[in-house]
């Protein structure tokens, strides 16, 4: 195949957008769409290669504007990511192009938003230098704007609370980006670090703090967070999905970019915060572990299935910001993986409670239980994803995790190495939560003979998982490229061969670790079905109650306040200080408001004319 | 030692398994495991009447169930022993026979006191259940109203060598002979009487399903169990008056 | 000392009680009252008459306490006996009354004193003395039991017995020992 | 490392954690009843028990997911037995570190809180969510006290702690605050008595295990041998040097294991949210204090 | 042949005079005869444009020099502003076919004439009388309406801007007080040195303040909301796309040439961001649309003054494209939302019914915005360059605040706009085609402009050169006397 330049994936973007938005409630499109999708991922890994060897994709959408030539063009680094895009973005359509399309009237909007939403995110991947990073950031926060309030209602509310947070980012993005201009009268991002020095230190300071205020906003960093969770969770299947796996790693690839690339993550140890408290990177990073630590106990108390994932969705993303900011071979390489890996087994998430939902009508954890003997598919989905999510071996999330874990334990920073594993303990806890609620424990009468999802919904679903278990198995798939991206950042790369990392202290070897689990699981079956007798199955009424006879209006299950000791220990520590902030800044405005309003609806305005005149004039005879 | 008074109930001669039908290594396996659960005994003690007392001094220090390798057991599923202790009232024994029918074979009943013997001190009361042995094959009865925990041990150990001897499968009873259990239970509780465990289906998972297993008491229940549909879900709750007031002769 | 003086207290107090106790019983007059010791009394009253007695005895001398309502099987009538007892003079009252055998059946005190509500349904359920206005005439107990009210005299247990369950053998190996050299159970 | 040399070990490393998690077992339970003053359980017993279980005639299962949790479950300790250092054998030590190792022991709760999950028994959903709490609980401490003897030792690979151990001292007499940090984490991780809130007989019917019977209790014996057994490996390879030979080696275990019973048999059960405050306070502060001793040593 | 310019001003001012006897004759057409003019305007600019291509012309009318007589000064930046103007007022010229009222086009040319006497003049004096034909045309063409909001709306109007005519006067009559001349020229020679004392700012102050009552200036811009609100949109368009921007082109004439002080520069600029934030916030609070728009304009013309408050050479640049962007934004809107003139949430679901114009509403005010890829970011993005070029890292911080506020009050729109359900039967509003052109051709040219980015922004930079070089003004005006006539090009 010839190699295929960044154009003809634009090409195949806007045609993408053209049938969504033209024929998007037709019946057959959403397959055409996914294959569409696929067909774009594919362009990029047949011309991968090239991207391994630091070479770019080049495109021809350049201009120029104040000698400044915008130049679109994709690295490995965006390579990386638009892989994650496209495999997000086609199994999401893949997912709403069959029984479900019927089931969800706007499916036009859904499919165009969805085509427009990619093409915004392949051109912040694609671009180059400032000023194309901020077009294209505008975009795509305009974009998944759409893409949020698409169900109305509810989800309307937390669209309007993500644009106006999103409006924040962007304005502290801009105003770092004039200090950099006038310090450095030049936007790429070659010229910017080369003449970064020249800028006196808390003015850097300030450009940093900006920068990570503008993007981590999309990331959802701990004092930007509250619009996440609802914004993610309201919307429907694919777009949840889509979303949760790749939408707020946009924040992470510019911050990615924008720090390790351009600033350098030197300069950023160096930052000493105001009254040298703090170096900048330990502050960071402790921002970065606090966002693992609150959301996910936040997550530990929602009743909502989907909010439980949207919540840890920004649980990881402080993960992931953990392991790029650790300024470790490992750690980056950690926080990368991280990316893949949390799009791979949250979208695997998102897909099984919905299709959870699409059957039973709710997601609520209290009204579900019991569905795997009905849904046999949806719960193998769910586990592969919780293992994923919890970061247990055989699947990839436990790769990234350990990568991370290592470069903070190599770096000397325990207390961080405990603050990540809390974090991790509390999805453990929080995702046995999710998935005893719903597919464990006693059925419902209403629930007796729900059926598994239709295989248009379902075989996304467990590519999905098996991505996750393949990549789990061997991640030195996404090392190679992680390893690339190091390079072509100029950062420390990780040596690593296709089962792992060797490292002089401790390595892993996850085509080892898995061989021997699944080589025991497979003595265990050994044992358990050939020493012991044949098993019978029994019916869940046929269980132990005290000697009382289980009848089913009373129902036998411990679903609510799944944990009542933890909770009545930290419920104290919930005080939701960030909510009451932001409804502090909310009134404020809208008193301003009414005071400016009043100012001009003035009666007697001449009176006050008049007054200021007069007083203006005794100024200047006084002076 | 003079009080002990272990018997031999009169209606559990077991169909004696001629000891050559299996092969070598089937018989070295069972011996072995005939071995094994000798030795290890879990016990399920349901405190139905006054004789449970005398379970915890046979546990502590002074008499140590534990150094034959008995060890009490909090649920059915994990007891070998059911030890049914003092006066069995009509609602207990329903209680009794659920779980029982939850614990795994192979399985003993141990009944202690002379309550479960004949009767006891409430022979004529109307409202015990006199003979155990008629609702479920019963082991090993230690009569004395209320055994010494001396007393309670060496009914134990003979059960542990009747088990080593591979002779205490009275279990196999209930399913083999299911209709006379049936027949007795429906008697006291009714036509309609049955629990959530589906013994005539075990019984055939099990290959242990006889000729007595089934009989006109039998035909009753599944006629009844097809009539009310009783594998759906909501069996349980349509069912939920007529499983505590069964009984209507 | 101390376990005097407060005798003492109750001495004179239950002087003044007495005195009350006296009067509510000669209001009524179809009652004849016998003291059978300085702390019982026995009251012997009308079946029509109970109600009125119990809502005074509660209302004005202070006996707060329904202890308990026994019943007795004269196979031609029912009598009730009502305990009371009064905290401050420490004096139980029990009220006997005689019911008609068929139908058997009387008003609930369920609403002059709650705890009748478990004494009624135990004698229904053992005597099928039927309580109207009791919010809790259902089997309780004998929730298994389709027979009659097991407590009659009219029912005769041991045949029930006979008939219901079978004996089984007694014949303990120990016994065939001492049967071979000549002893016996002593029956 | 030859191939059968491996397959060997991957066969041998097992069934020796069992035998020796065996003896651990008894140990614990003579232990107990000599306190008591018991004679205690014959010398095979829980051998006995094990094998009386998985021969029992009726098994019940409530499902699929049931035996797949008790499969995970002894898969997961399998193969953790294959990743510890053990004198003599090597097994696939290099491939994986103690992070690994500590993730390992978590896949067989996992495995565990699925197959109760699928028995439908509020009693086992009860157990497990306590079970999860006292993880919680007990990993901050541990956690912690792995994270300080990593940094003391600069290596996270077993292996090379033990060698360090040899060459320098131990890592009882180099940490002794964290050691006795360890030493009470393990004794909650270990789930005995003050904090055996998952396993309360008296509550919640012995919890996760209410719907086991037969041969699905016989594995959860086999997986508390086996979880015994890594458990004080782990204790030992990190504080007491490893094994140099098999005679020091089973010593090491033993005492390791014989101090947490002590306590165990004198002590009540605590509530949940004390199993929790308790290990959050005491042996957290210890192991933060060790930590900040092995960082100032630098 | 750029002399032909004075025939802008004097054409629509003998059109005017003319055209109630012509209104006898043609009746309804007379309305044409009204575009035919403007369209013969640009016509006129359009070859004045590349005569005066490089260096500023002077027109000298009756032939007198410079200091006495009145002169008229052509330079890029005027020919700018005019053609627009004339481009604006063609656009939105009221050519109704019936009920016409032919005070409306007199009013509109007085106006017109007004607009050119005012861009184009050199001289002090001139620009207040042409300012003062200028605001009397907007008295009447704002109570026009007749309805009893517009009555009280225009007379609030009257009173600021007589108050304001009346600090213009005070301010002139100070200088020609003390320089004896009224020749801007001939002033900016003299004032910058001579008068830098408390005479000479409160000169400045009184100029400013005079001229900024038009150009929406924060203390005296009370009369915005109202008039905007209840004049006829038309009208409204003009005024807060053309007539603010040239009371604003006034200003930088100012403070470029007579008072190029830095305490005025300052003054400005606090004037400037208040009356930003001031309208952010009013326009959050405003409940129906055209008070929200009006109210978003004052902020617009607050941020084009702070551009030209900081008198360097970008600073001019940022202003002239600011101003330029609002010039064409703004009319678009008010054309848009002259259906809308109830409280916003009645207009919930206006997109079902009316998909075409809140497709175009959206668009525009994003680009009022600045959402990167339209105009507006461009424009703003220059504003800050230059902000920041002087340091001004407050007002940096509070204008971006500013635009947060007006994301939160436009986004509040566009959800209004796109809820699901229908708007209710009866008060369904429906933007027929026919009044969209003129909105069409403005957002036209304002997204074509795009493609000719870089283009339009060299030209621009040109532009911003030639104004901010005071020299080539005055010696262009005093140097070569030259009488009308010779026309030596």
């Amino acid at each position: 195949m010839s190699v295929l330049d960044l154009d003809h994936v634009f090409f195949l973007l806007i045609v993408n957008i053209g049938i969504a938005v033209l024929w998007g409630n037709r019946p057959f499109v959403g397959k055409i769409l996914t294959l569409l999708y696929i067909l774009e991922g594919l362009s990029i890994l047949t011309s991968y290669h090239v991207l391994l060897s630091g070479a770019v994709l080049s495109s021809s959408l350049t201009f120029t504007v104040m000698q400044q030539t915008v130049q679109w063009q994709l690295g490995v680094s965006g390579g990386f990511f638009a892989l994650i895009t496209f495999m997000a973005a086609g199994l999401a359509t893949w997912f709403s192009s069959g029984v479900w399309a019927r089931s969800y009237a706007p499916i036009r909007l859904l499919h165009s938003y969805m085509a427009l939403n990619v093409a915004a995110m392949l051109l912040l991947l694609a671009s180059n230098d400032f000023l194309g990073l901020f077009i294209a950031w505008e975009l795509v926060s305009l974009v998944s704007f759409l893409i949020i309030a698409i169900n109305g209602g509810r989800s309307a509310k937390a669209a309007y609370s993500y644009i106006l947070y999103a409006f924040l980012g962007a304005m502290a993005i801009l105003l770092a980006l004039i200090i950099i201009w006038n310090a450095t009268n030049s936007f790429s991002y070659v010229e910017v670090r080369h003449h970064w020095s020249t800028m006196s230190v808390n003015r850097q300071l300030i450009v940093v703090l900006l920068l990570i205020t503008g993007f981590g906003i999309k990331m959802a960093i701990l004092p930007f967070h509250r619009w996440q969770a609802p914004a993610y969770a309201y919307v429907p299947a694919p777009v949840a999905a889509f979303l949760g796996a790749i939408s707020s790693r946009m924040g992470l690839f510019a911050l990615f970019i924008v720090l390790l690339q351009v600033v350098g993550i030197d300069v950023i140890q160096t930052l000493w915060l105001p009254f040298e408290i703090i170096n900048m990177q330990t502050f960071l990073l402790w921002l970065a572990a606090l966002t693992l630590i609150i959301p996910t106990f936040i997550a530990l108390r929602q009743t909502d299935a989907r909010l439980l994932l949207a919540w840890h969705g920004i649980g990881q993303g402080g993960f992931m910001l953990l392991g790029i900011l650790s300024a470790n071979a490992l750690g980056t390489a950690g926080g990368i993986m991280h990316v893949f890996n949390h799009a791979s087994y949250q979208a695997a998430l998102f897909f099984a409670v919905f299709s959870v939902s699409y059957r039973t009508g709710t997601a609520d954890l209290d009204r579900l239980g019991g569905l795997v003997t009905r849904m046999p598919i949806s719960f193998t989905v769910m586990l592969v994803g919780i293992i994923g999510l919890a970061g247990l071996p055989p699947m990839n999330g436990f790769v990234s995790k350990w990568l991370i874990y290592k470069a903070l334990l190599d770096e000397g920073m325990p207390l961080l190495f405990l603050a990540a594993v809390i974090g991790t303990l509390g999805t453990i806890l929080s995702v046995y939560k999710l998935i005893h609620n719903t597919f464990l424990g006693q059925l419902r009468l209403e629930h007796e003979n729900i059926k598994e999802v239709p295989w248009s919904m379902s075989i996304p679903m467990m590519i999905l998982a098996s991505i996750v278990f393949i990549t789990g198995y061997f991640p030195g798939l996404l090392l190679e490229s992680i390893a690339a991206m190091q390079s072509t950042l100029g950062i420390s790369v990780v040596d690593y061969h296709l089962g792992g990392v060797n490292t002089g202290k401790g390595n892993l070897n996850m085509i080892v670790v898995v061989s021997t689990m699944l080589m025991a699981i497979g003595m265990g079956a050994l044992i358990f079905f050939v020493l012991g007798n044949p098993r019978k199955q029994v019916t869940q009424w046929d269980n132990y109650a005290g000697g009382h006879f289980l009848t089913s209006d009373m129902r036998y299950q411990y679903s609510h306040n799944f944990y009542p000791g933890l909770m009545r220990v930290i419920s104290p520590l919930y005080r939701n200080t960030i909510f009451w902030l932001e409804s502090a800044i909310v009134s404020t405005v809208q008193f301003m408001a009414h005071i400016s309003y009043a100012l001009f609806m003035q009666a007697n305005y001449l009176l006050y004319l008049i007054l200021l005149v007069v007083i203006s004039l005794l100024w200047v005879l006084a002076v | 030692m003079k009080d002990v008074i272990p018997i031999q109930t009169n209606n559990t001669e077991t169909i004696a398994v001629s000891k050559n039908s299996k092969n070598i290594y089937q018989q070295a396996i069972d011996t072995f495991s005939n071995f094994c659960r000798a030795r290890s005994l879990f016990v399920l003690h349901y405190c139905t009447g006054c004789g449970a007392i005398e379970l915890p001094p046979a546990m502590t220090s002074r008499f140590d169930m534990e150094r034959l390798g008995i060890q009490p057991m909090v649920t059915p599923r994990q007891a070998d022993i059911l030890l049914i202790t003092g006066y069995v009232s009509i609602k207990t024994l329903k209680r009794v026979i659920l779980t029982y029918e939850q614990m795994q074979g192979p399985k003993y009943v141990i009944g202690i006191c002379s309550c479960t013997v004949n009767g006891g001190m409430y022979w004529q009361s109307y409202a015990t259940a006199k003979v155990l042995s008629e609702y479920l094959p019963v082991d090993m009865y230690i009569a004395g109203c209320m055994p010494r925990p001396e007393a309670v041990l060496t009914g134990l150990q003979q059960l542990m060598k009747k088990i080593e001897k591979g002779e205490a499968n009275s279990w196999e009873n209930y399913f083999k002979r299911y209709d006379y259990y049936l027949g007795n239970q429906q008697h006291l509780f009714g036509d309609t009487w049955h629990t959530p465990t589906d013994i005539l289906e075990e019984a055939r998972h099990y290959h242990l399903y006889g000729a007595e297993s089934t009989g006109n008491n039998t035909a009753r229940l599944i006629k009844y169990t097809v009539e009310h549909d009783l594998t759906k879900l909501d069996a349980p709750l349509r069912e939920k008056d007529s499983m505590t007031k069964r009984g209507k002769k | 000392m101390v376990w005097d003086q407060d005798k003492e207290a109750t001495k004179d107090n239950y002087a003044s009680q007495t005195i009350v106790l006296d009067q509510i019983l000669h209001e009524l007059d179809t009652l004849n009252i016998e003291q059978k010791n300085n702390q019982r009394f026995r009251v012997d009253v009308s079946a029509e008459a109970l109600p009125a007695l119990l809502s005074l005895l509660k209302g004005r001398a202070g006996y707060t306490q329904l202890s308990a309502i026994s019943c007795v099987d004269w196979e031609d009538e029912f009598e009730l006996v009502y305990h009371l007892w009064s905290y401050e003079t420490k004096v139980l009252v029990s009220a006997h009354i005689r019911i008609q055998y068929t139908p058997a059946v009387y008003v609930s005190v369920y609403d002059i004193y709650t705890p009748a509500g478990f004494f009624e349904r135990d004698i229904y359920e053992m005597y099928g003395v039927y309580f109207e206005g009791s919010p809790m005439m259902e089997k309780f107990i004998l929730t298994e039991w389709h027979g009659p009210a097991p407590m009659l005299k009219s029912f005769d247990t041991l045949k029930y017995v006979n008939d219901m369950f079978n004996w089984q053998e007694y014949q303990p190996d120990w016994l065939k020992e001492i049967q071979a050299k000549g002893g016996k159970v002593v029956s | 490392m030859s191939g059968q040399h491996i397959f060997l070990e991957l066969i041998l490393m097992p069934l020796l954690a069992f035998m020796i998690g065996l003896f651990l077992v008894l140990m614990m339970r003579k232990v107990r009843a000599r306190i008591e003053r018991r004679v205690g359980p014959p010398f095979l017993q829980p051998l006995w028990d094990i094998i009386k279980l998985y021969v029992k005639k009726m098994q019940i299962s409530h499902g699929v997911i049931h035996d797949l949790g008790i499969i995970m479950l002894l898969g997961g300790y399998i193969t953790a037995e294959v990743f510890l250092p053990v004198p003599g054998m090597s097994g696939f030590t290099s491939q994986g570190d103690i992070i690994t190792l500590i993730y390992l022991m978590m896949v067989p709760s996992l495995g565990l809180a699925l197959g109760v999950g699928q028995c439908a028994n509020p009693n086992g959903s009860i157990g497990i969510s306590r079970a999860l709490t006292a993880m919680l609980a007990y990993d901050i401490p541990f956690i912690v006290v792995i994270a300080g003897a990593c940094l003391y030792y600069g290596t996270t690979d077993l292996t090379e702690i033990i060698a360090l151990q040899k060459s320098q001292q131990w890592g009882l007499l180099s940490m002794p605050i964290l050691a006795l940090a360890g030493l009470i984490a393990i004794h909650a991780m270990l789930g005995k008595e003050p904090f055996e809130i998952y396993v309360a007989p008296a509550e919640i019917a012995t919890g996760p295990m209410v719907e086991m019977s037969g041969k699905y209790l016989g594995s959860l014996f086999v997986m508390q041998c086996l979880q015994i057994y890594t458990i004080t490996v782990l204790y030992t390879s990190l504080f007491l040097g490893g094994g140099y030979t098999w005679f020091d080696f089973i010593p090491k275990l033993f005492l390791v294991a014989l101090l947490p019973v002590m306590i165990t048999v004198i002590f009540p059960r605590y509530k949940t949210d004390d199993v929790l405050r308790w290990l959050w306070k005491w042996p957290t502060g210890l192991a933060l204090l060790g930590l900040a001793i092995v960082v100032l040593q630098g | 042949m750029q002399d032909s310019l004075i025939l802008l001003v004097v054409l629509p001012l003998l059109l005017a005079f003319l055209l109630p006897v012509i209104a006898r004759y043609l009746g309804n057409l007379s309305g044409l005869t009204g575009s035919l003019l403007l369209l013969f305007n640009i016509l006129l600019l359009a070859n004045a444009w590349n005569s005066v291509g490089y260096s500023p012309k002077v027109i000298l009318l009756g032939g007198f020099a410079a200091p006495l007589g009145i002169v008229f000064y052509i330079d890029k930046l005027n020919m700018l502003f005019a053609i627009l103007t004339t481009i604006i007022a063609l656009l939105l010229w009221p050519c109704r076919t019936h009920n016409t009222d032919v005070r409306e086009y007199v009013l509109w040319l007085l106006l017109l004439a007004g607009c050119y006497g005012v861009i184009l003049s050199g001289d002090l004096f001139n620009i207040y009388v042409f300012y003062e034909l200028l605001a009397v045309a907007s008295y009447g063409l704002v109570t026009l309406p007749a309805t009893g909001a517009s009555y009280i709306a225009g007379f609030r109007y009257l009173m600021i801007s007589a108050l304001g005519s009346a600090f213009a006067l005070l301010g002139i009559a100070l200088i020609y007080s003390f320089t004896g001349s009224v020749n801007i020229a001939h002033l900016a020679q003299i004032i910058p040195d001579h008068l830098h004392h408390i005479w000479g700012y409160s000169a400045a102050l009184l100029l400013i303040i005079g001229f900024g009552v038009k150009a929406e200036l924060f203390p005296v811009n009370f009369w915005v909301a109202e008039v905007y609100s209840h004049a006829d949109k038309r009208v409204t368009a003009l005024l807060a796309g053309v007539v603010s921007k040239i009371a604003v082109l006034i200003i930088l004439r100012f403070i470029i040439l007579l008072f190029p002080w830095q305490d005025i520069f300052n003054f400005l600029l606090l004037l400037g961001i208040i009356g930003v934030i001031v309208g952010e916030f009013a326009a959050f609070y405003a409940q129906d649309l055209l008070r929200l728009l009006a109210f978003s304009s004052i902020a617009q013309s607050g941020l084009v003054i702070i551009a030209f408050a900081c008198a360097t050479e970008a600073g001019i640049m940022a202003g002239i494209a600011l101003a330029i962007h609002h010039l064409l934004l703004k009319p678009a809107l008010f054309l848009l939302a002259s259906h809308c003139d109830r409280s916003i949430n009645d207009l919930a679901g206006l997109a079902k019914s009316s998909p075409w114009a809140s497709a175009l509403f959206v668009i525009l005010a994003l680009s009022l915005l600045g959402v990167p890829p339209l105009p507006g970011f461009w424009a703003k993005l220059l504003l800050l360059q230059s902000l920041m070029a002087e340091q001004y890292l407050l007002l940096l911080v509070l204008v971006l605040l500013a635009t947060i506020v007006e994301a939160a009050y436009l986004f509040r729109l566009f959800m209004l706009f796109y809820q699901r359900q229908e708007m209710p039967e009866q008060k369904r509003i429906t933007i027929q085609g026919q009044e969209l052109y003129p909105v069409i051709t403005l957002s036209g040219i304002l997204l074509l402009g795009l493609f000719f980015l870089p283009l339009f922004m060299d030209s621009l930079r040109e532009i911003a050169m030639q104004t901010s070089n005071i020299e080539a003004y005055i010696n262009t005006v005093l140097g070569k006397v030259q009488h009308i006539g010779e026309g030596n090009i």
